[in-house]
């Protein structure tokens, strides 16, 4: 994005009540490029800004199985393949024996992909964005709840979106630098 | 208010997986430099006192490996020569040579030349030289082409997986008996054809065995 | 300042808010300052220092023990033939135990819907880390060749060997380093968006960096919620059944060795009871003088701590089911050497040991049936103290004094403690708290967005 | 002079001493000679031990890490020796000479270095097996507190110097005839010694030779004057024997050959007919412990048994007592004439003795089960008589020098002589001793004495066949032998030991001399020297009159004297070996105590390590108590040879020296001892704590009657194991050979050498005291015992115990890393380089066979320590688990021996060092693959069983459970059952 004109418009509201209805009326509005910033997760606002993403549940699955099939594959081939030893007259395929590092890797991978999947699919880290510009933003943290309508959306004109956005009885208004 | 440049989104991530591969690096060089010759000494000239030339008296003189290892065939230790063996020529020929004053030295002193020990295994570690030569193993397979060196140094990593390479592969390195004191030695046909055959002929244990922890370690 | 905090005409201990896991008259605002105070502007209690200098005092006595050990051997310790495992071996199993109880609080209490986890759940995860940190040292150290203690794991090598996947030990260092990692992930993740208000609340520049950059640039965007959402379900998900594996495989390492006394099958249960016991126990020493120390009470109601006695009475009791059962079985099994194992427990040199380990265990945790002692902090205070004590003995009694006797009289022998493993063990717990204290210091102590959910407005929002 | 410039010289001629070449890495002996030898690890580690712990820690880090091997150098001969081959052992027969008697033993020799003692098959009194002492005189070879220089009142001096001392003392004796000139020896048999002698008194003939042995066999020639007249050496037959009665006769233990002796009886206790032994003792010994019957008994009581049963079988006038065990014996007796047999031990007074020969004279037992020769040991008659003569004149100044020939007679003298005093009035006293002891102290001359296997010499054994004893190594102090000594007072005094031994046999060997002497040197024996047989006529006057003796009053304590099970009487007290070998019945290591009944513990109020004060006519000592069960109440035993002052840095300060309450009147046993209850504490280390079964089958004893009415009798006493086929798991391939060991319970007869016999072939380290009592002995076969019956006179029984070989084993599972795994041919192996140490295949052992190094216990820094060592062994560092490997070592060289010539490997071609040892023959070791073997044999007993074996371990060592022949008409011990704890 360009560094001169604007990221976007925020509107701060002071209960999640307002930020949640004024969600649904944006969208209504036909706004799609708009994101709000809570300080504690609203499942109201998922379904207000129709938020549905099942790629991190996949990614898990898929680590599991990932994980699991390394750690057996790990077992079989060092105690099978690669040096057979007898060891206190147990077969060189001690299946039982293997299950248990096979469960755990399976658990680790998994877990991992539940971690960067979710950093990964947020696009963190992301130590710098244009909504920190705005100074009020930092109680995005603590108490008060933040809706941007982003320029790049089509429908974005910055006096009518400003306009719209003051309709919804935010406590203020304020420009976004990119 | 904004904590953080902008460029530091680019640095962060990187610095993420930088951080991955650098760990990766690390833990490959250890490896490497574990099986380097730096660690394992191979293919290292050692200093010895007389600057013995097996390239000559092996290749260019073609004595017998036994003539000074004498020991090679009935004993776990193929022995280094006494000053008396390099004498029984010395005496004559190059008697006057500065090189050989040490082994002159030896001789009148009665004190043993002092010789560096270049095969050297970990002292857990028991190698039976009469074992492997019985079985068809050549001289060659571990020492190489000693009758192309100058100055001996070790052929092998000498590491356990070397040692366990050819436990489990017999067939690829076995010899005819006549053969294992040849340098240079080429297989009449295919050595896996070879090696098979001389297996079951010369009772070779099978791999278990072979590879058990007391066929070494004490 | 917390005072100021406090809303007016409440007080936690009213009738009111104590069935109440939260007192009334908080705000975002409130709950956020408030905890958020703790890491960045209030001033340090002098009990802060107090404690976390015994903890760094005992550390430096844990690492001189290891340097002398490294140099010596592990022949400075009481072990011998035949009580080849000593001290070593029962903390390792103690302190695992301890670490259960966070990720059990944050996983399964998450899954069960308990809200009134959200106050506790920060610090028992960090607790838990911690005591895995412990426990984590000592397998390492015990071994006759610590410098070579890196073969356990399986990395290609030179001498192309592997390690034993047979060999329960190896399933430990799977299990234990499995579970320290996803612990961690989940304490990590849990705490990145209140990084973020520690950033944005941060008053210092190189403060704001550190949390800035600890948070990743968390900004709280609703679509970050949802799949943050997403992400602690399914790691609460992947812990359940991992927290119940660790302490089971660590009772592999006695059930699947044939010594009396340790070859059992109920084992895995009654260990993983044991731990959730003795982490809940670990949990009330720590929470009670800590919301005493900063004026938590409206966080830690008498709600939370009633709850978790509640907890430490049941789990009491099935670990005192697997007391009985033991003895039950060695009897009925009609084999000589269990039953003289059970019966060398109860009446062999070691007896006063195991004795007191039932009366800390089993006997004194009834009184936790009456609802005045549950809801009375100092007794629950000593309560969990006693049962932190009798865990320990528990460990004692099955690595030694199972070993001490087992197959052939003629080997039978004694094993006595020596300095050493003492001061390691006093040394362990010095690392605990100092780790314990600089995390109160540095990082929010509790989820303050897991305390904003809780607040009525939050409720509200949520058509509740 | 150094001794390594001497020894250099010497290179050239002795063939062994090249090997120093190889040694020559480290071949500086003054730097080993002065460089502080390691005492094993006690209490604390001092602070060069702990770099040497590290460094020797990172050192075995090698290999995996980045650490490179340190260079090594390689010394190979200038000329070479014909006959060594680097890496192959040499065996030299020669002996071991223990009292006075030649024990005969094949010495092994890596590269020149004496390493280990196997018995010679050849010798009489081996037969192939050898005893502790046998197995533990190499590591004395290379103790560094041995003495090292010849000196004249502390000052260094040159050998020229004492044979001038010795001429002018000699030429001072000349004109008295020798009448101020003594000679104090210990027992010998050497013939060559006693002809030197015999010519240096001859040609001073007031010159006197005093023999004092501290526990000699006075007793046995003074008991064959009594009966017969004159001093003979009886010797027995106990392969002829159906029925012995011992009385207190240790033959298994001590004695003249008790390899011989064990190796004779053992095979009569196989058998279907098993003999039947008869024990009366006052403290209990390893024959009492095989005893079908065994009764403690105080001195007297012994006295008044052998009168009871002489009167019973009619070999003395007098009425038959009422005792009905001597009513027993004697008609058990009566019913084996011919194959009966009597005997006393040395400690029995003379009459006893007397009284024995008369009763198997009596039953025609001469002749048959008991030969009589002439005395094997040279010289005048002994015993403190003796001793308190020369001490008698040596107060009177009529002893002008004393010439003093090994022994320790400062120490080892009877308290009341005041021998120490009386020998500072001898204005010349000259010594050569092995060490410079509390004699050496007290000596003008002292002279290194060279060790055994750095010296030529002989001696003869038990039925007198003679040895030449050759020297496999130059004196590494360079010592001087007896003979060389000796020969300083005569007019030999230029000659070699190597000389003078030749010259006597010279005239002596049948045929060509060279061929003889080289027959009998490589055979260990000379052949024909054994002594013929004598009939004597008995002479029973003396036994008429009860002799005086010791008669103990009622409630009066007895103390008895007995040379120490493991360190003699004293001369093996700085041998560590021996000292931290577990005394056969006490269990105890590196301390001598008081052995006091249960019944007399419970008077005096006293428990173990509690301190007492014991007072004997006059005399003190404070020593800790030790209750022995089976222990005859009112005796209390005090173990010789402790207490050392003088005796090097493993004996000083170890344990109390009994020798300071012993008076020349009772030099075995004395009445009249009090106790005093000190109240003081003295910790001992003991490597069994527990004594009792609980009830389980862990040795098993079955009566021969039992075993005759139900064949199964031993396999039904435990839970059967599972059967073969009894498991889930597939089959792993076998290979040719399944090694196996199979020990028999009924012949073992618990004497320890397999003990020490793998210490030396495996290089098991010494603990030390401390150590052991914190339960970290190292012995990787152990001998257990367990008593049954009452306290008072229970039963005793031995089991050694070895690593099982389990084919399913525990501990191979629980190693994380994989150190401890099988073999093809069914070897549980430990691998010490990939141990880490996490210990937990000991706990998971139920058999408690795995041994860990808690410490650097090996002495690495010690470079005389290596030169014991087996090569063929690693030696295992800090921090790792070890335990034993059947000798894997043996095996694979038989192996490779086999495969170079394409062969299979012979049954009996590998011997495991505790089998090879065994004087009883107990052990076996093979492939129980093949139903041909010896052990496959043994296995198929119906006495077999597998230890703990329902574990489902599938032991491959295996046990034949004992056998015990109680006499009906007797409650015997081996009938009682229960547990004492």
């Amino acid at each position: 994005m360009k560094p001169v004109g604007l990221y976007g418009l925020m509107a701060e509201f002071e209960n999640p009540g307002d930020l949640v209805a004024a969600a649904r009326g944006a969208r209504a509005a036909g706004y799609a490029k708009l994101d709000a910033y809570t300080p504690y997760p609203i499942e109201a606002l998922t379904e207000a800004l129709d938020i549905h993403d099942r790629k991190l549940p996949a990614l898990v699955l898929g680590g599991g199985i990932l994980g699991g099939l390394l750690g057996y594959a790990l077992c079989y081939w060092t105690s099978v393949i690669s040096y057979p030893l007898s060891i206190g007259g147990k077969p060189f395929h001690s299946a039982p024996a293997f299950i248990v590092p096979t469960f755990e890797t399976t658990i680790l991978v998994a877990a991992f992909a539940a971690v960067l999947g979710m950093l990964g699919l947020n696009g963190l880290p992301m130590p710098y964005h244009p909504v920190f510009n705005t100074p009020r933003f930092a109680l995005a943290s603590r108490d008060r709840f933040f809706l941007c309508i982003e320029a790049r959306d089509p429908k974005f004109d910055r006096e009518k979106t400003r306009a719209f956005l003051e309709g919804l009885r935010p406590s203020i208004v304020m420009d976004v630098e990119p | 208010m904004q904590v953080f440049h902008r460029s530091t989104n680019t640095i962060s991530r990187v610095s993420v997986f930088g951080a991955v591969f650098f760990l990766a690096l690390l833990l490959w060089l250890f490896d490497a430099l574990n099986r380097s010759p730096y660690t394992t000494l191979q293919g290292v000239a050692r200093v010895q006192p007389v600057q013995f030339s097996h390239k000559h008296h092996v290749g260019a003189m073609g004595l017998d490996c036994r003539y000074c290892h004498t020991t090679v065939e009935r004993a776990a230790f193929a022995n280094i020569p006494p000053t008396k063996t390099c004498m029984n020529c010395h005496s004559q020929i190059w008697d006057q040579s500065p090189e050989l004053e040490p082994v002159r030295a030896s001789f009148r002193t009665d004190r043993s030349i002092d010789w560096v020990k270049v095969y050297d295994l970990p002292d857990f570690v028991y190698f039976n030289h009469s074992i492997h030569v019985a079985k068809g193993v050549g001289c060659e397979t571990c020492h190489g082409r000693v009758d192309q060196m100058p100055l001996i140094s070790q052929h092998p990593t000498l590491q356990m997986s070397w040692c366990l390479e050819c436990h489990r592969n017999t067939e690829k390195y076995l010899r005819p008996r006549d053969q294992v004191f040849t340098m240079g030695y080429v297989p009449a046909a295919r050595q896996e054809e070879i090696g098979q055959r001389l297996k079951s002929e010369y009772h070779i244990r099978p791999v278990l065995e072979l590879t058990d922890c007391t066929t070494c370690h004490r | 300042m917390s005072d100021a905090l406090r809303p007016t005409g409440s007080s936690p201990t009213s009738e009111t808010s104590s069935r109440a896991i939260l007192a009334p008259g908080y705000s975002f605002t409130s709950v956020t300052d408030k905890i958020a105070s703790i890491a960045l502007s209030r001033r340090t209690p002098w009990q802060w220092f107090l404690g976390a200098l015994t903890g760094f005092a005992l550390t430096m006595v844990l690492l001189a023990s290891l340097s002398y050990l490294f140099v010596k051997g592990v022949g400075i310790w009481g072990v011998n033939q035949p009580v080849g495992w000593g001290f070593a071996i029962l903390n390792f199993v103690w302190w695992i135990g301890i670490g259960h109880a966070g990720t059990l609080i944050s996983a399964i209490l998450l899954l069960l819907r308990q809200p009134w986890r959200n106050s506790i759940n920060r610090f028992a995860e960090a607790m838990t880390i911690f005591a895995v940190a412990c426990a984590g040292i000592y397998p390492l150290i015990h071994v006759g060749r610590p410098w070579l203690a890196y073969w356990l794991i399986p990395y290609p090598n030179s001498m192309s060997v592997w390690p034993n996947f047979r060999s329960p030990l190896i399933w430990d260092v799977f299990a234990v380093s499995t579970y320290a990692t996803v612990s961690l992930l989940f304490w990590y993740v849990g705490m990145i968006p209140d990084l973020a208000t520690l950033r944005d609340r941060a008053k210092k520049l190189w403060a704001k960096m550190l949390y800035g950059m600890l948070a990743m640039g968390w900004r709280g965007s609703a679509r970050h919620w949802a799949r943050y959402e997403q992400a602690s379900l399914l790691l609460a998900g992947l812990a359940t059944p991992l927290v119940v594996s660790v302490h089971t495989v660590v009772s592999f390492d006695f059930a699947a060795g044939i010594v009396p006394g340790w070859h059992a099958t109920i084992f895995p249960p009654y260990f993983v009871a044991g731990a959730i016991y003795a982490g809940f126990a670990m949990v009330l020493t720590l929470a009670i003088p800590l919301r005493k120390l900063y004026g938590l009470e409206d966080f830690i109601t008498v709600r939370h701590l009633e709850n978790m006695a509640k907890i430490l009475l049941a789990t009491g009791l099935i670990v005192g089911y697997g007391y009985l059962m033991e003895a039950f079985m060695a009897f009925y099994s009609g084999n000589v050497y269990e039953r003289y194992a059970i019966a060398n427990r109860m009446v062999g040199p070691y007896r006063t040991i195991y004795w007191s380990l039932i009366f800390c265990n089993i006997i004194s945790p009834q009184i936790l049936w009456f609802r005045k002692a549950r809801r009375s902090v100092p007794i629950l205070f000593v309560m969990a103290m006693i049962v932190n004590v009798g865990m320990w003995l528990e460990r004692f009694v099955i690595v030694v004094v199972s070993l001490h006797r087992d197959f052939l009289p003629s080997s039978w022998g004694m094993y006595r403690p020596t300095a050493w493993d003492w001061s390691t063990f006093a040394g362990t717990i010095g690392l605990f708290l100092a780790l314990m204290f600089l995390f109160i210091r540095l990082l929010p102590m509790i989820s303050i967005f897991e305390m904003r959910q809780i607040l009525p407005a939050a409720k509200a929002a949520e058509g509740e | 002079m150094s001794d390594f410039t001497r020894l250099r010289e010497a290179a050239g001629t002795a063939g062994p001493w090249r090997s120093l070449g190889e040694l020559g890495a480290s071949a500086d002996f003054r730097e080993h000679l002065h460089r502080e030898f390691r005492v094993p690890i006690d209490s604390g580690v001092d602070r060069r031990e702990l770099l040497t712990l590290a460094g020797a820690s990172l050192a075995m880090a090698g290999l995996t890490a980045c650490t490179r091997q340190p260079t090594e150098h390689i010394y190979p001969y200038v000329k070479a020796p014909e006959e060594v081959v680097p890496g192959e052992p040499l065996f030299y027969a020669t002996a071991h000479v223990h009292g006075g008697y030649a024990r005969g033993v094949l010495a092994e020799s890596n590269e020149g270095r004496p390493t280990k003692i196997e018995g010679n098959e050849l010798h009489p009194a081996s037969l192939g097996g050898t005893d502790i002492f046998a197995q533990a005189f190499v590591l004395g070879l290379y103790d560094p507190d041995r003495s090292q220089t010849l000196s004249e009142r502390g000052e260094i001096r040159p050998w020229s110097a004492f044979l001038a001392a010795a001429r002018l003392a000699v030429g001072k004796e000349r004109p008295g005839r020798g009448a101020g000139l003594r000679f104090l020896t210990g027992a010998t048999s050497s013939p060559t010694f006693a002809a030197q002698m015999a010519q240096t008194i001859a040609a001073l003939p007031e010159a006197r030779w005093v023999v004092w042995e501290p526990a000699g066999r006075e007793n046995v020639y003074a008991g064959a004057q009594a009966a017969f007249g004159e001093r003979l050496e009886p010797h027995y037959a106990f392969d002829r024997a159906d029925v012995i009665l011992s009385l207190e006769a240790d033959f298994l233990a001590e004695g003249p050959a008790p390899a011989r002796a064990a190796r004779d009886f053992a095979s009569r206790r196989r058998g279907d007919s098993p003999n039947r032994l008869y024990v009366a003792e006052s403290t209990p010994t390893l024959t009492g412990a095989r005893a079908d019957h065994r009764r403690p008994l105080t001195p007297a009581g012994i006295e008044s048994l052998a009168r009871a049963v002489a009167a019973a079988v009619g070999a003395i006038s007098g009425a038959a007592s009422s005792d009905p065990f001597a009513a027993a014996v004697a008609k058990d007796l009566l019913a084996h004439r011919g194959s009966g047999l009597v005997l006393a031990g040395e400690g029995q007074p003379a009459a006893v003795h007397a009284l024995a020969h008369a009763i198997n004279e009596r039953l025609g037992n001469a002749g048959k089960t008991v030969v009589y020769t002439e005395p094997v040991l040279a010289g005048p008659p002994g015993g403190a008589a003796a001793l308190a003569q020369l001490a008698e004149e040596m107060r009177a100044g009529k002893v002008t020098t004393l010439v003093v020939v090994g022994g320790n007679p400062v120490y080892t003298a009877p308290a009341d002589l005041r021998f120490a005093e009386a020998m500072e009035k001898v204005p010349l006293r000259l010594r050569l001793g092995l060490y410079e002891d509390e004699t050496s102290r007290l000596c003008h001359w002292h002279v290194a004495e060279a060790h055994s296997l750095e010296a030529w010499s002989d001696a003869r054994a038990y039925d007198g066949t003679a040895t030449i004893l050759q020297p496999l190594i130059l004196p590494l102090y360079g010592g001087k032998s007896a003979h060389e000594f000796l020969a300083a007072f005569s007019e030999q005094s230029d000659k070699t030991g190597h000389d003078l031994v030749k010259d006597f046999w010279r005239a002596r060997l049948p045929g060509d001399f060279d061929t003889a002497w080289r027959k009998a040197v490589h055979d260990g024996v000379v052949e024909g020297t054994a002594f013929a047989p004598r009939s004597p006529s008995p002479s029973l006057r003396p036994l008429d009159a009860k002799p005086p003796g010791a008669a103990e009053t009622a409630g009066e304590l007895t103390a008895l004297f007995r040379p120490d099970s493991t360190v003699g009487d004293g001369a093996y007290a700085n041998n560590a070996w021996l000292q931290e070998l577990p005394k056969p019945l006490t269990k105890l290591t590196w301390d001598n105590a008081a052995l006091i009944s249960p019944s007399t513990a419970e008077n005096l109020g006293v428990a173990n390590e509690d301190l007492v004060d014991l007072l004997l006519a006059g005399r003190r000592l404070t020593m800790p108590v030790w209750i022995q069960p089976g222990q005859a109440e009112g005796c209390v035993t005090l173990p010789l040879g402790y207490g050392r002052t003088r005796g090097g840095r493993v004996a000083n300060g170890k344990g109390f020296d009994a020798y300071a309450l012993r008076g020349s009147d009772g030099l075995w046993s004395r009445a009249g001892l009090e106790i005093r209850k000190t109240g003081g504490h003295y910790p001992l280390a003991t490597t069994q704590h527990h004594h009792a079964m609980e009830g389980r089958d862990i040795v098993r004893t079955v009566t021969a009657a039992a075993l005759a009415r139900d064949p199964d009798a031993v396999r039904k006493m435990g839970e059967p194991p599972p059967g073969p086929d009894d498991t889930l798991y597939p089959k792993l391939p076998a290979a040719a050979y399944a090694w196996g060991l199979s020990i028999d319970l009924a012949a073992c007869v618990g004497c320890n050498a397999c003990v020490v016999a793998c210490q030396a072939e495996n290089n098991i380290p010494v603990v030390g005291k401390h150590e052991v009592t914190r339960g970290r002995a190292m012995h990787w076969i152990r001998v257990d015992r367990y008593y049954e019956g009452s306290l008072d006179d229970p039963l005793t029984v031995h089991q050694p115990v070895t690593c099982m070989h389990c084919e399913d084993a525990p501990c191979e599972t629980v190693c994380p890393v994989a150190a401890t795994v099988h073999s093809a041919e069914g070897l549980n192996q430990m691998v010490y380089n990939r141990c880490v140490g996490t210990r937990y295949c000991s706990n998971n052992c139920p058999y408690k066979v795995r041994r860990f190094n808690y410490f650097l216990y090996s002495d690495f820094p010690t470079e005389l320590a290596k030169m014991v060592r087996n090569p063929e062994v690693t030696v295992r560092s800090r921090g790792v688990m070890e335990k034993c490997s059947y000798c894997v070592q043996r095996i694979n060289r038989a192996r490779i021996a086999a495969e170079r010539e394409n062969r299979p490997i012979a049954d009996g071609e590998i011997v495991t060092a505790c089998q090879q040892v065994c004087p009883a023959r107990a052990i076996v070791f093979g492939n129980i693959a093949d139903p041909g073997s010896a052990v496959s044999k043994a296995r198929g007993q119906r006495r077999q069983y597998g230890l703990l074996a329902e574990l489902g371990t599938r032991p491959r060592t295996t046990y034949l459970a004992s056998i015990r022949n109680p006499n009906d008409a007797l409650p015997g011990a081996a009938k009682t059952g229960g547990d004492h704890a």
